[in-house]
């Protein structure tokens, strides 16, 4: 809404990177997420991220889906162009705009139902291309902007806000990516800035498709421990929807924890997850260790992040195809038309 | 001003994810048990949390349900949208603040009445916990309401009790708030307004309810089993109400199972897929979607029409194109709906004007899909599918036998020479069909390609077509079997409206409006697609019709000039697109308007 | 039977994947080496190996390029289809069978002539390899037709040398299969028929050529670099052709790098999306694509529309619904297109009648989509599409300027105080645009949810309306840009066909017939929508038109009826869609028959 | 075609089944493949296993997509029910037939094309939704019914009929379902009747989503190195698509082979693969055994074939949703009509 727009003041107390840019520089315009929403940790995140590396806000197309994780784009890097396909089809959009330029940033933002249910098709077959992006599924496990279903990467034994146990097994972004041939696969939390930063400035430095899944708690629709539920409830099993619109503000969650380490993390609802970082001598060169080693930890009940697999040699689309290093958008005219004569000789083929 | 009696319009600025939502549902309610007419609309933004929110509730002596245009007494609780909010007052009315905070005193107005009451601060010396504090601020206003309105105390306090039946002790800090400010405004203010609230007898025998409960309650007793959908606003809680439904009315007694499936797809395409997949195996199912949905399903939907398999759609219609505007109402899906897929391609609509229509088309829709054998949409709105609306009491008539379409049972299978899948034995176009498992004898392939009257496939033209115009013929069978318009005319008049679902309750209003000053005006509100003959008469029976609709492109009149035989002249449009619930007003002027310019007799 | 030089059709009947397409377009070239015009069609199932498959050749003195609806010479190796290919000559007719096998004595008709010609025998004793045995067949039977049509031998071995330039070896064994059935035609009928070939200059400035190959070279020359797909009947040649034309004149003559992209996406879905994602980072791109992927893109069009991304999609129209009949033809998109998507939305359609308006049109789409910011569709058919039509050659203007419409430059960014994506400033609908990555004053955020002038979220009424009342402006200014209409009429003339696309051919000789049995009427085809000025003014110059479309549903007319201001009662429909290409007789028949009952003045 | 009808008399002196029906009572119409594709071969295997399983025809449910592949449910079980959905979304058509009567036996038919590319995210769901089927990718790396694009399978570096090189990390659907959770993994060869009778007899019978990949030479468009492609080649780059339509009538291929042994299978290209059958000690329930396993020979340039992975317990989608055991289509309306008495409980709720 326009009067979410940040004021645009110079803080010329803030700290400067080579382009003379501080971070108020890399911000968009205000979140209007729920209080305490990972994801908003996440953008805070990439502005870190873009700051760092040094580079031109304009330079990076931001593109996503539909869903709270999509909105986020507009709450960073005012001044890059972003795009917000319809549900699930960001990759697509992404992998045509990388076609038309293959020299801009392509960032990618996306849910875990934007991606692993609707999209699943269209981010697999993007990071089989090996588009060059860096591709964030902000991961929470439920469908936020909906209110709250559960998505494909619920964990099994994992409760509904109505109580509804979910029962299907998950689909594990990671796992996904690393066994369809992903070139560079990560995953962090939102509360870890530590970690998050340099694995986002890796992501966009990869030349091919970095997927970097992110988890990233939803604080409204995991919180059904609360008495808040309870608020709204109302006799037998009439609750319509409009009536129970109670969303508290809370904190987000933070987490930061050393390579090697295992953590517990209480997520707002109560329950915990325990990441384990990878550790310093962890080589993510190897796909079919790489699978073993999250396997391993996931029957152990842990989730693993930091950068799980890397293959710097894999080529991206426009290697692989063999393109012009320009722009095709910006090549001129006449090298794309093959003019009158040409066109005499193609047709005495039609003779 | 002259005192209002039960006939004014109570709008709440608010921000969602504060709970005011349960606050101002309660309002509502008590003013609908008092026995006065009295309708909702929530307008709410698509995020959930910390952005602007309206309820707007009119207060309806006569009945009236679409909204006035009117804003008799706001309830400004968002700083954010003041300015807005009281411009959007009516000269002479009401506007309720937290004079807990400073107002801007750059913002105000002579010709409307400033009530501030302390509603956070009352709150806060009450409350300690800060969620409390956040929801009670709410229910505070509602007891200053209550004494501003005279709102029969009992009669709140009642509902309060119902709502918190098994959270009993959330019911005194409840009570305890509105008290705070009931007294409040007692002692500061001159209680009541003109503006208030009397009981009648008015709403006995009427329920308030959206339609995607009633759609929901509907598939229930249409005998529903199969339920596939993606969510999408607004048509998500169409299915959370079907499952609440089953839970409670469709598990087996003795052994504690589901006698329903429902499945949440990975998308529409899927969700669509599994209502085919369950149609053609001879369940009735149904998906709920709105707009973006419908356009993903449109692959398969083109697939079930030349396929002839049975399903039921809900289209909860949302502001369009793309995602649009997904909390905001409109009736742009007419024309896509009508001729979804490429291909010649013709489909069955219904269009309910309220939940309880919601309701009986539900059922209908499933008797229709199965009859048809082809997919049925019903094209509600956002405005039907999540405001509750006052509507007469549903009667279920035992006697109902769902209408389960042209199917050879195994019996009369075992019995036939040969099956013929495509073949009008009856001459309606519509051929019998026969259910896997049942009966070798009723094998058949289904396919999306060319297929001749016997279901083998080809690529011959006569055998093609001979399919196709069956097809064709069937559609027109259908005519017979929508529901009839609803109709209200009187001899003679010549000029009237075409109108369409929640179009209804501003006509309505609109036609009185008119009578008043001298011009009445005959009104037909259509209910299914295609036309039936009632519509054809209607339209020769008028030399100037004005069709009145929610989009931007006249997507009813589209359909009017493509399938009667209607002559274009004779055709006004009436549009309203901006995503509010039309109200009566711009009926009335663009019809007096178009009288004064003698555009019609 | 008289002789009849230069004017008969010549049908065989063979079976897929033997081969004999290319034996039958080597016929169709010969003819038109002869300077005599000729076209072909062919039938083909949707399989690989194994089913009926038809090629008709008519030759046409006149140069009439639709079917004419006889078959003088069948030519039929088929032996499933024998019955019906029999029974398809017309009386007076020739049919050439292979007499290795003994006929079907049943099968016989005394008003035609039987030609039996031993092909298989010999052409296994002149061959040993089974492969050779079963393609010199085919060659064979074009030897025979050489002695019995006086088809030009050395045209005839002059093309076969150029077919097989690169593999020498098989020229002899070709010569060799020709040589064979000429020699027994010679020797064993009475050579040539009645019905045979005379050298003429009627096709020289003239190509032979499909119409996928002409709009991929049209996508050439438009500048396009960027191509999404995935594979679909009739549309795959499409991009078959576009990439073989970009490998040859799109290479970096120094580097050996592409200008040019072409994916091959997951479905339909994805194609659309990344021609999106290319138009919105400003490069022409586009996709070809058939029913049931247009079906599948809908969602992304709306998208597309609201957002006002360019994109040009070529819709190679097949028989539908559905799968429908993947190698017939119709044009049954029309509807569907023209507002592809949930909510109110609107497209700019193209329609070209024959190969060399694939070509232009193609260009024409790429300027249009960046003009006006929209998806452009360019719907062409499968007759189209896949057939070889004979039309003039191309010529290219050299001072061609791609139109990429309302760009703002770095320089201009720089310049501008600020941006505003969607505000009308020109007055024609048509907003200026900025692309990703050129300066930070042109960023905005593209969405498909409601936004305003600026192209901020917006969820406000007005807001939206501001944006979707220009974009219907901007539909109209559409208008006077797309091609307009080819028109042939006489003044005074008081009855009108109006038709489009490929039906074209079968209309004009149409015109011709009706015009020596003393019937004028004049014609229109329309080649864009949103329809132009010229075609209201056709419509109102006429008292009957004629609407001659290939499809069940009358979707021209629909579009007339919707888009014009034309009254219905004028308007007859002359009606196609069992999937062969339309011929002359159901136009020329459906208006006599109209006439003699006083339809029409 | 209705010509294609075989015709259906009496084969006293063919072995019968327990049911009384020999294999010709399992056949359907004439195939239209092409002569020596896969896909008939695999046909002639379900023949087999329906017949040796003595499952009444008319209890099948026999569902596709769109290819050649899927055009194969016609030429078997003339007695049971058919359906050809729409490109790619077979799964989903059968999620819903199955949720309508769990009580048929339900086979699936796809493509590589129809399931890994278009269809990639509805066979992922259903799979992980473990929807009692047997589905079968008659997998050729190509899409045969247009005309040899190649699929998300085809290997890199295998050529297309035009001579280009797949340079694309192929997706193989026995890694995408064991990775994704599936619960019965197995893949096989169309010219081993030996070993694809007995997958599909377990695929059947297993209680849940069973995918079987069958590897499936396309004798058409594998065809590059024939010189049939040169008949129909014409000056340089002008190839009109219906000009090259021969198509030689090939013999499938067979291979049998034994358990643990591997086997090195000429295609009709001349190119060859490896076939690797487990052997009989290998152990199938264990997820990353069983994936690490195929890592390992696919680096040997081997593809396994057998029953990979198996779990008995997952338990299928209606066991999830606690669905009655009868058929959901065929309870009777009392059964599921709540009555006018509750009506008016029910609206009860809304005053
Ligand atoms: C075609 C379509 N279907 C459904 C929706 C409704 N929808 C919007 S966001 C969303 C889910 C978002 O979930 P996720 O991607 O996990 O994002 P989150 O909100 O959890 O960050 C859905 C189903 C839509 N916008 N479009
Ligand atoms: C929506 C849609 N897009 C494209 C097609 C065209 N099409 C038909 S079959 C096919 C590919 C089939 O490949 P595969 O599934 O591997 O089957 P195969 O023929 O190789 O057995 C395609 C692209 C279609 N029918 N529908
Ligand atoms: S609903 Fe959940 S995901 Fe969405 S903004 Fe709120 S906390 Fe974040
Ligand atoms: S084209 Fe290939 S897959 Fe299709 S029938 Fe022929 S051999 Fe089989
Ligand atoms: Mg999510
Ligand atoms: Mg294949």
């Amino acid at each position: 809404m326009s009067f979410m727009q940040k004021p645009r003041v110079s803080h010329s107390q803030l700290p400067r990177n080579e382009l003379g840019l501080t971070t108020r520089d890399y911000e968009g315009s205000m979140s209007t997420l729920c209080a305490g929403c990972g994801h908003d940790s996440i953008t805070a995140a990439l502005i870190q991220a873009f700051w760092e590396l040094n580079i031109e806000p304009y330079k990076v197309a931001k593109m996503s889906g539909i869903g709270c994780s999509s909105k986020t784009p507009a709450y960073f890097l005012a001044e890059a162009h972003g795009i917000n396909a319809v549900h699930g089809r960001m990759p697509s959009i992404a992998t045509g705009a990388n076609a038309a330029d293959r020299n801009l940033y392509y960032l990618g933002v996306s849910g875990d139902g934007d991606s692993l249910s609707i999209g699943f098709g269209q981010f697999a077959h993007a990071l089989r291309r090996n588009i060059n992006m860096l591709y964030i599924i902000e991961n929470n496990g439920v469908y936020g902007l909906t209110k709250g279903q559960f998505s494909a990467s619920a964990d099994v034994g994992s409760k509904a806000k109505k109580g509804e146990v979910n029962q299907q097994p998950p689909i594990d972004p990671v796992i996904a990516a690393l066994t369809l041939g992903g070139s560079f696969v990560a995953r962090s939390f939102s509360g870890d800035k530590g970690q998050l930063v340099p694995l986002i400035k890796a992501g966009i430095m990869h030349n091919g498709f970095a997927l970097l899944d992110v988890l990233s708690p939803c604080v409204t629709f995991n919180d059904h421990e609360d008495s808040t539920k309870s608020y709204a409830h109302t006799r037998q099993f009439y609750h319509p929807a409009v009536h129970a619109d109670f969303v508290p503000q809370k904190k987000p969650i933070r987490a930061a924890y050393d390579d090697g380490e295992s953590m517990p993390v209480e997520l707002h609802d109560g329950s915990t997850v325990v990441l384990r970082k990878v550790s310093k001598d962890y080589n993510p060169t190897n796909r079919a260790r790489a699978y073993s080693y999250l396997h391993e930890h996931q029957k152990r009940g842990e989730i693993v992040t930091g950068l799980l697999y890397i293959d710097e040699d894999q080529r991206e689309m426009h290697d692989i195809s063999n393109t012009v290093s320009a722009a095709l958008r910006d090549l001129p005219y006449a090298e794309l038309c093959p003019g009158s004569a040409a066109l005499e000789e193609i047709q005495n083929l039609y003779r | 001003m002259n005192a209002r009696i039960n006939d004014f319009v109570i709008k709440i600025a608010n921000v969602n994810g504060t709970g005011s939502a349960s606050a101002n549902g309660l309002l509502m309610k008590a003013i609908f048990r008092m026995g006065i007419p009295v309708v909702g609309k929530n307008f709410f933004p698509s995020n959930i949390q910390g952005l602007p929110t309206w309820f707007e509730i009119r207060v309806s002596r006569e009945g009236y349900l679409a909204r006035s245009g009117r804003v008799d007494i706001m309830v400004a609780m968002n700083a954010q949208t003041y300015a807005r909010d009281l411009a959007d007052v009516s000269p002479g009315g009401y506007l309720l603040y937290d004079s807990t905070w400073p107002r801007d005193k750059q913002l105000t107005r002579d010709d409307i009445t400033l009530i501030g009451i302390p509603l956070a601060q009352m709150v806060n010396q009450q409350f300690e916990n800060i969620r409390a504090r956040i929801l009670m601020k709410n229910v505070c206003y509602l007891g200053a309401l209550a004494a501003l309105l005279d709102l029969d105390m009992r009669v709140l306090e009642e509902l309060l009790k119902e709502t918190f039946a098994d959270k009993q002790k959330l019911i005194a800090g409840n009570l305890k708030a509105i008290e705070l400010g009931y007294q409040y405004a007692k002692q500061h203010c001159d209680c009541p307004l003109p503006l208030r609230l009397e009981p009648m007898h008015a709403t006995a025998g009427h329920i308030m309810v959206d339609g995607n409960t009633l759609a929901a309650l509907g598939c229930v007793y249409a005998g529903a089993t199969v339920g596939a959908w993606y969510p999408i606003t607004p048509s998500t809680s169409l299915m959370d109400a079907f499952k609440e439904f089953c839970e409670r009315y469709r598990v087996d007694p003795e052994t504690g199972k589901q006698r329903y499936c429902i499945v949440q797809a990975e998308d529409e395409l899927a969700a669509i897929g599994m209502v085919l997949g369950a149609g053609w195996n001879g369940a009735r199912a149904f998906t709920p979607t709105s707009g973006p949905g419908l356009s993903l399903m449109n692959e398969f939907i083109g697939f079930a029409y030349y396929a002839e398999i049975p399903a039921v759609i809900f289209d909860v219609q949302r502001v369009g194109p793309s995602t649009g505007m997904p909390t905001r109402t409109q009736q742009a899906d007419l024309l896509f709906a009508a001729y979804a897929s490429h291909g010649d391609t013709r489909h069955v609509l219904l269009f309910p004007a309220d939940p309880a229509e919601c309701f009986h088309m539900a059922v209908a829709a499933f008797d229709l899909a199965e009859r048809l054998q082809t997919p049925v949409m019903v094209l509600s709105d956002l405005d039907i599918g999540m405001n509750d609306w006052m509507v007469p009491k549903l009667r279920w008539d035992e006697g109902y036998v769902p209408d389960r379409g042209k199917v050879y049972s195994r019996e009369q299978l075992q019995d036939m020479q040969v099956f013929h899948r495509y073949t009008d034995s009856d001459g309606d176009g519509i051929a019998y069909r026969s259910l896997p498992g049942v009966h070798p004898g009723g094998a058949y392939f289904t396919r999306g390609s060319g297929h001749d009257r016997r279901g083998a496939y080809t690529e011959d033209a006569d055998e093609y077509q001979d399919v196709l115009d069956r097809l064709r013929r069937k559609h027109d069978t259908a005519k017979a079997l929508v529901p009839a318009p609803v109709v209200r005319s009187k001899k003679g008049v010549k000029t009237g409206i075409v109108s369409i679902g929640s179009c209804d309750a501003a006509v309505r209003e609109a036609l009185d409006i008119l009578a008043r000053g001298g011009t009445e005006v005959n009104y037909l509100r259509v209910r299914g697609f295609p036309f039936n003959r009632e519509v054809e008469e209607f339209i020769e029976r008028h030399e100037h019709l004005f069709v009145v609709e929610q989009n931007r492109d006249a997507q009813l009149k589209a359909l009017l000039l493509l399938e009667t035989k209607v002559e274009r002249r004779k055709l006004t449009s009436i549009l309203h697109y901006g995503g509010m619930p039309m109200d009566s007003r711009c009926i009335v002027s663009g019809i007096n308007e178009a009288l004064a310019k003698g555009a019609a007799a």
